[in-house]
């Protein structure tokens, strides 16, 4: 039998392809934070909870409305990006003028005031979420096992992280977007109402993180706590791609997610720290990220 | 007769942190309702039940605790979820020469090197809980293991205990993985558990971790592929969490279950009405732990610490949660644990009816004998 | 010209203000001391001594934010890894208290020298990030390594004789050796500020091309002062330890280093004293709120966002920049 | 001689910022770069002062090699450089602003035992240097609180108070008045008495009066070389530089 | 018909500074106005509380018959004024063709992107990079060609030549001047006393927050001695 590093071949693509699924997670978070940060450079600290959120909305439409998956993944990314809005243009948004340490300490508030009213309500402990019954079940691959439920958790993200891309790097609203990012006040006296766009920005983000939860939700039990620790190792990845490019954070996301994979297997122990050592020796080798643009 | 008219038990663990749903407020509810049992008053001097949320921290634990005996005259503290808290607050109160009954940590330090002559330990311990499941799991037929083990000390040593049983009675453990705290994919690990063809996979972490491993094992189809799953440390209020669907079949050790006994129904209908859940062992373990202490005290005729010390060392324990239980001199308080099989969903047909009992551990079997604890009080 | 003429006149008087503001200084300095002094007499010790601790940990971290301009987001590894340092070189190797505390606060200066190495290649918010990374990693670290006893932490610390004569197991004298490196962490915090050294880091803060252009190493005034508030942080992890008489996991987590942050901002950031006051209402809503039947997190998450949408100079701060601050000589510096 | 280059290159991508440039800076003489927008002036300056790594040439500077040095060493041998865009510290005062540069070569930058009042000695030396530039009134102002033209001048103070012995200018008079302009001129005339200047100028009036030698600059590559005379007479200089305008 | 900008008793702040105590002024229609005045007198902060980005601001800003002081920024533009920072703005993380068609059109009568280029051939050749790796003087150009698409019909300007070469300064000068010819008007701030006094019409002085002076460029010749001392020109 064909081994690699010791292993066997058959169990190494398996735990390629997991890490792969992990990887669909921190591309997408990534990239939600890569977009806010990018446009309001705000590090937005509350990512993991309203990827949280994200999740919660779906179960309590499920339990309350009788909503189906599906729609949940239409109506949760809309709920938590509407509230997301609001936060920012009721609160968020007095803060650009300042040090963009106070967008990161507010955000890091948000962060505990939702998890801990959330925490309040439903407890510590998970809740269940059911995998759609049109993805339940799995495929043996040969060389694995892979739930269904988790093929299209790979899929989908690379459309989602794709099309929003396309989005910022090729339309006009994206050079509006990057333009209102350098010089907020010069883009307005051209005629372009920015603090709509940011608006718009900063809900996409939410958008972003909670379409994450409502697929994580099938996976990983809900609980408020799910996106806490989840948050810290999407930050290390955002530093590895380097912020200055929204494609570095979904390549990263990917990579580090099979770097992290790969580690489970060859010294499980290290798998929670692995992202921070990639992290130390980027650093040291490229300071501005593997994608960064400012050296 | 009670020194200053009133009898004070302070209930003091997470209630907004992650051990919340464990104990939490529902303890403090167990606390009142033994008091409401007992009568309300002991000795003739009324008893009062308070409670704070230590967050999990230990220097606001042993700032309330402090605070409590100085100040606020308790008596006794209990409950005290997570074992630095509960080692933290054991030592302040054997500095200040008071009570504490621990019912929601796991650490068997607490009955071990840092024992205390006024510190007792309810409940379950992590010892307790090997022996539940990987003595016991063997003689069931679950002779082969494979671990997945959270990386700390406490996942250490529940592994560890567990292997030692599993080995002691026969079984074989073919590896084992250690996953780091709080990981949220269980995928990887639980495919090279998969692999190793082992037909008991132990669990050798908690709360989350434990839920989600269970439930990305339903995913993968590892129970349903013929492989059993063995939680170390999970209770009743976690699988209500988790749900039946991905819990079933999962094997796990308690000391307490509700529907076990109709003493133990009655008293779980009466908390449910109060909490809307079903109690725990903690839950349960905190009644009994309070229960015993107003006994303990009407035995003694006085409040005072060394005589109630006296009277819950030499007292049986005899309630819904401990039939026959008895303290050793280490202060662990030694009773029979169960081995509890979790239900279908087809085969639950009560709301909360979880379990089915596969077999009982008898207390001496399931505790460190006090003799070899290395606790300083015990001659060796 | 007349502007100018103004500003010189404006110029005479702040000078003239500025002496009377330190006389002034001087006297909410010597009263505070005062109050401390005498205050174990009416309020709980242990609790005293845990927000002296607090106060000098956000006093440090405040160091680094408040004059240099960096966010660190990781200084519980400081603060708790010297606990931690502390706790096994008294428990273990039974060495005095107060070697002990060197112990810890040469540990954390380590610590902070690599962490410092690090994050100081980039700024801002990537600082902030970085830090907050490594730290995690710290945090593992002590979950898993040995000495530290997982999450029973190392219990029953000794608080020892302090120089092998005064017992420190007596409150009192706790007390006042608590006190007295409060006071002495203070007064290196606030030479270090008001010295050539601190001059160049608010220059840095200013524009750090130009220091560069000016030959400075830029780096290295950054590292240095990174592992100056780490050691400062370490110096009231230390003391913690003792004080508590344990050191656990807590104060290595993540959410300790968002609580310093809090209590510093709360104070008002880039104050001297802010961060004291922030630690001392931090420290009292978490004991106040332990037995309400408040949520923590909640009430934690509001304080936080509050503040930075409506004081975001702090409590200090905010009587700095008012009327009455004003006219008692002080002055906001940011 | 005291800074001398030699086929210095630079590329962007593809794009050839500078090539093969070759240039020797005297001492007491000013030596002015000149040349159309984006021929490379303020490249050739982030190299020198290895702001920009070369990707092709050395440098010398007195005698030394610094092709690999980093830019803050560069800084302490003596070759300091002006910002294009103005370079303050906008929240110390002037004088501070000026005490900051005058901390380093004082030997007082890192004494972190040593009171403020420790930096009072450097007053005498800073408040030369700002009555110099004509900031004497301004001493306590916060620098953000200057216009633009006088926090050039505070610049060009804060320089010199690190006696360069190579000073580098990047367009020191862009957006000043005309009164500062000749004051400016003056003050840069002075100080190259006793070390070499390299300016980037557009002004061709204050490039005629102060400077003794000059380069110009076009695409990267070295056009014209001489005094202002001959290069202002250059017919390939005036078509891509100066137009029909006389200075 | 009244003048296309009239600017009546404008005060404004930075923070607690006040900077303009009352500026009066007004451009017709087609006119080019140049401000000049000393460092620091406030005809940046003028420009910047017209276009409407320094919001602390009182007295009158009317444009084409219209009361502006209401109109938030992002209308500006809309109503017909187009701004050239003296910092000029270039977008780093867009191209410079990104950045000359980011601003939105507002009205017909701009210039085609073809003709722009012809204006500037730099431009052409580094339409792919990033516009901050433009030199000084590429960006300046970029700045003014990005509102000339937009079909504005005030162009406010500031300091459009600071840091040009003489070429380059001449050719903007040409650029100015075609653009009055199409009827745009143009108020522009400039240091360079040579080059607007060929261009303007019309000539502000400022100091000390206010207009002392106004006078159109026929009686330049007689004001050359007060110009001289007050700008030292
Ligand atoms: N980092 C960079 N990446 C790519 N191209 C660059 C970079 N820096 C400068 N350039 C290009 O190099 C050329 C020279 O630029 P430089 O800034 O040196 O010109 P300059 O002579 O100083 O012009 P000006 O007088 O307008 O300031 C310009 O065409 C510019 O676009
Ligand atoms: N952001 C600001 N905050 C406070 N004061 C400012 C600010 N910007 C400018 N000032 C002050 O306002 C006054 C007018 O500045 P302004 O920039 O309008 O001058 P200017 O006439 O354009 O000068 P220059 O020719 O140097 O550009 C100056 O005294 C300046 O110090
Ligand atoms: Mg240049
Ligand atoms: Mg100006």
């Amino acid at each position: 039998m064909t081994t690699i590093f010791g292993i066997p071949l058959q169990a190494f693509l398996g735990q390629l392809l997991i890490g792969l699924i992990n990887g669909s997670f921190y591309a997408l978070l990534s990239l939600g934070l890569a977009v806010i940060f990018g446009l309001l450079r705000v590090i937005n600290f509350a990512h993991g909870a309203q990827y949280m959120l994200g999740a919660f909305v779906a179960l309590l439409l499920l339990q309350y409305l009788g909503v189906n998956y599906w729609l949940a993944l239409l109506i949760a990314p809309l709920v938590v990006g509407l509230f997301g809005a609001l936060i920012e243009r009721t609160m968020l948004s007095r803060l650009y003028d300042l040090d963009p340490l106070y967008g990161l300490l507010f955000t890091f508030g948000l962060a505990l005031t939702i998890e801990g009213t959330f925490r309040y309500l439903y407890g510590a402990a998970g809740q269940p979420y059911s995998v759609p019954p049109s993805l339940a079940g799995g495929t043996n691959l040969g060389f694995m096992f892979l739930p269904n439920y988790r093929g299209w958790v790979v899929v989908v993200s690379l459309v989602a992280c794709l099309g929003t891309w396309l989005l910022i790097e090729k339309t006009k609203l994206g050079s509006y977007l990057r333009a209102a990012t350098e010089n907020t006040v010069l883009v307005q006296a051209f005629g372009i109402n920015v603090p709509l766009l940011l608006t718009l920005t900063y809900g996409l983000g939410a958008a972003l993180a909670a379409f994450a939860g409502v697929l994580a939700a099938p996976i990983y039990q809900v609980s408020p706590l799910m996106g806490t620790n989840l948050i810290i190792v999407v930050f290390a990845v955002v530093v590895v791609g380097g912020m200055g490019s929204i494609l570095g954070a979904i390549v990263t996301g990917y990579m580090l997610g099979i770097a992290e994979g790969l580690t489970k297997v060859f010294y499980p122990e290290a798998s929670n720290i692995v992202i921070f050592v990639i992290m130390a020796i980027v650093l040291l080798l490229r300071p501005a990220g593997l994608f960064g643009k400012d050296a | 007769d009670a020194s200053d008219g009133v009898v004070k038990i302070g209930i003091l663990n997470d209630q907004s942190g992650v051990y919340a749903n464990f104990g939490g407020k529902y303890s403090y509810e167990a606390a009142k309702m033994a008091v409401e049992d007992y009568g309300g008053k002991v000795l003739g001097a009324s008893v009062e039940v308070i409670t704070a949320d230590h967050q999990n921290k230990p220097d606001i634990a042993s700032n309330i605790a402090r605070q409590w005996y100085d100040t606020e005259q308790v008596d006794a503290i209990m409950e005290l979820t997570t074992s630095s808290v509960a080692l933290a607050v054991q030592a302040i109160s054997k500095e200040k020469k008071k009570i504490d009954i621990v019912t929601g940590a796991a650490t068997t330090e607490l009955t071990g090197a840092q024992c205390s002559p006024y510190g007792f330990h309810w409940a379950y311990d992590t010892y307790s809980l090997a022996v539940g499941t990987g003595g016991a799991l063997v003689k069931e037929g679950g002779d082969t293991w494979f671990f997945l083990t959270a990386d700390y000390a406490f996942g250490y040593s529940l592994e560890e205990n567990t292997a030692n049983f599993v080995k002691a009675n026969g079984g074989t453990v073919s590896g084992a993985v250690r996953h780091p705290l709080a990981t949220t994919d269980y995928s990887s690990f639980l495919l090279q558990a998969q692999s190793s063809g082992a037909k008991v996979i132990g669990l050798a972490n908690a709360g989350l971790d434990t839920s989600n491993s269970i439930k990305q094992a339903a995913e993968f189809g590892i129970v349903a592929g013929g492989q059993r799953l063995a939680a170390l440390l999970f209770t009743l209020a976690e699988v209500h969490g988790l749900g039946l669907e991905a819990a079933q079949g999962l094997t796990l050790t308690e000391g307490f279950y509700w529907n076990r006994t109709p003493e133990a129904a009655e008293f779980g209908k009466r908390f449910f009405d109060r909490t809307g859940a079903m109690p725990n062992m903690v839950h349960a373990g905190t009644y009994s732990a309070v229960l015993q202490y107003l006994k303990a005290i009407e035995k003694a005729g006085t409040d005072e610490t060394e005589a109630v010390a006296k009277a819950l060392h030499e007292m049986p324990v005899n309630d819904i949660f401990a039939e026959n239980g008895k303290v050793g001199a280490n202060g662990r308080m030694i009773h029979d644990m169960y081995l509890m099989e979790v239900k279908k969903p087809g085969e639950s047909d009560v709301a909360w009816d979880y379990y089915k009992v596969l077999a009982t551990i008898p207390g001496d079997e399931a505790f460190i004998d006090p003799a070899k604890s290395g606790c300083p009080l015990v001659s060796q | 010209m007349a502007d100018m003429a103004e500003t010189t006149e404006t110029g005479g008087r702040t000078e003239a203000h500025s002496a009377m503001a330190s006389s002034i200084r001087l006297g909410f300095l010597l009263v505070g001391l005062a109050a401390l002094a005498v205050a174990p007499a009416f309020l709980y010790p242990v609790f005293l001594m845990k927000l002296l601790c607090f106060a000098l940990f956000a006093c440090a971290f405040n160091l680094l934010i408040g004059y240099t301009g960096l966010l660190s987001f990781g200084h519980a590894a400081f603060f708790g890894g010297a606990a931690y340092f502390t706790a096994h070189a008294v428990k273990e190797w039974h060495w005095t208290p107060e070697l002990g505390v060197l112990f810890g606060v040469f540990g954390a200066a380590v610590l902070g020298l690599v962490i410092g190495f690090f994050a100081i290649r980039r700024q801002g918010i990537y600082f902030a990030m970085i830090t907050l990374a490594l730290s995690q990693m710290f945090y593992f670290f002590c979950l898993q390594a040995e000495f530290t006893k997982g999450e029973d932490g190392i219990q029953g610390v000794p608080r020892g004789h302090l120089f092998g004569l005064v017992d420190l197991s007596v409150s009192t004298n706790m007390y006042y050796f608590t006190l007295a490196v409060f006071v002495i962490g203070l007064l290196i915090i606030w030479r270090f500020v008001n010295s050539p050294f601190g001059m160049i880091l608010k220059s840095i803060r200013e524009n750090e091309q130009r220091a560069v252009s000016l030959g400075y190493s830029v780096q290295y005034y950054k590292l240095g002062a990174f592992v100056m508030s780490a050691a400062l942080a370490g110096l009231a992890g230390g003391v913690k330890a003792l004080v508590f008489q344990f050191a656990t996991l807590t104060d290595v987590t993540w959410q300790m280093s968002g609580e310093v942050i809090l209590m510093t901002l709360l104070g008002g950031i880039g104050t001297l004293i802010g961060p004291v006051f922030g630690a001392g209402l931090v420290v009292t809503l978490q004991n106040y709120l332990a037995t309400s039947d408040f949520p923590v997190t909640i009430v934690t998450g509001v304080v936080f966002m509050a503040c930075v949408l409506l004081f975001r100079r702090g409590v200090v701060g905010e009587f700095y920049a008012s009327r009455l601050g004003r006219r008692l000589g002080f002055e906001h510096r940011r | 001689m005291v800074l001398s280059a030699r086929g210095l290159g630079m590329r962007f991508g593809d794009f050839n910022a500078v090539s093969n440039v070759d240039l020797d800076v005297h001492h007491a003489r000013v030596h002015a770069l000149i040349g159309p927008n984006g021929a490379g002036k303020t490249t050739v300056f982030n190299l020198l002062t290895k702001f920009l790594t070369p990707t092709s040439g050395t440098i010398t500077l007195l005698g030394t090699d610094i092709t690999g040095m980093a830019p803050d060493r560069v800084a302490r041998m003596g070759l300091v450089r002006s910002f294009q865009i103005s370079a303050v510290f906008p929240h110390l005062s002037v004088l501070d602003n000026v005490r900051v540069a005058l901390q380093r070569p004082n030997g007082l930058a890192t004494q972190f035992w040593r009171p403020l009042s420790a930096l009072d000695r450097l007053n005498e030396r800073a408040d030369q240097l700002i009555s110099a530039v004509g900031l004497s009134e301004a001493r306590n102002v916060m620098a953000a609180d200057l216009s633009y033209g006088r926090k050039r001048v505070l610049e060009i103070a804060t320089t010199l108070a690190l006696d360069p012995k190579v000073l580098l200018l990047d367009e020191p008079m862009a957006g000043m008045g005309g009164e500062d302009v000749a004051v400016v001129a003056g003050i840069i005339r002075n100080v190259a008495r006793d070390r070499a200047v390299l300016m980037v100028e557009h002004n061709l009036k204050v490039v005629a009066d102060i400077c003794d030698h000059v380069t110009v600059l076009q695409r990267g590559e070295i056009l014209a070389e001489g005094d202002y005379r001959t290069v202002s007479e250059d017919p390939r200089v005036r078509v891509a530089y100066m137009g029909t305008e006389e200075a | 018909m009244g003048a296309l900008l009239q600017v009546g008793n404008l005060h404004a702040w930075y923070g607690e500074s006040h900077v303009l105590h009352g500026v009066d002024m007004s451009v017709g229609e087609g006119e080019m106005i140049t401000i000049l005045g000393r460092n620091g007198v406030g005809k940046t902060t003028t420009l910047r509380t017209i276009m409407g980005i320094i919001r602390q601001r009182r007295g009158e800003i009317r444009f084409a018959g219209r009361d502006m002081l209401s109109v938030p920024l992002h209308r500006t533009a809309h109503a017909g004024i187009g701004f050239v920072p003296e910092e000029r703005g270039i977008f780093a993380s867009l191209t410079v063709e990104e950045n000359l068609l980011l601003p939105p059109v507002v009205a017909d009568g701009g210039m085609a992107l073809d003709e722009i280029y012809e204006l500037f051939p730099n431009l052409l050749e580094r339409r792919t990079s990033p516009g901050t790796k433009l030199s000084g003087g590429e960006q300046q150009m970029l700045a003014m060609a990005r509102i000339l698409r937009t079909g504005v019909r005030l162009l406010i300007l500031d300091e459009p030549t600071e840091g040009l070469a003489p070429v380059i300064v001449q050719r903007i000068g040409e650029v100015l001047r075609k653009l009055k010819a199409r009827g745009m008007t143009i108020l522009l701030v400039e240091q360079n006393f040579r080059f607007a006094s060929k261009i303007a019409d019309r000539f502000y002085l400022m100091d000390h927050g206010r207009m002392v002076a106004d006078f159109p460029v026929s009686e330049l010749p007689d004001r050359m001695t007060m110009l001289h001392k007050v700008l030292g020109v």
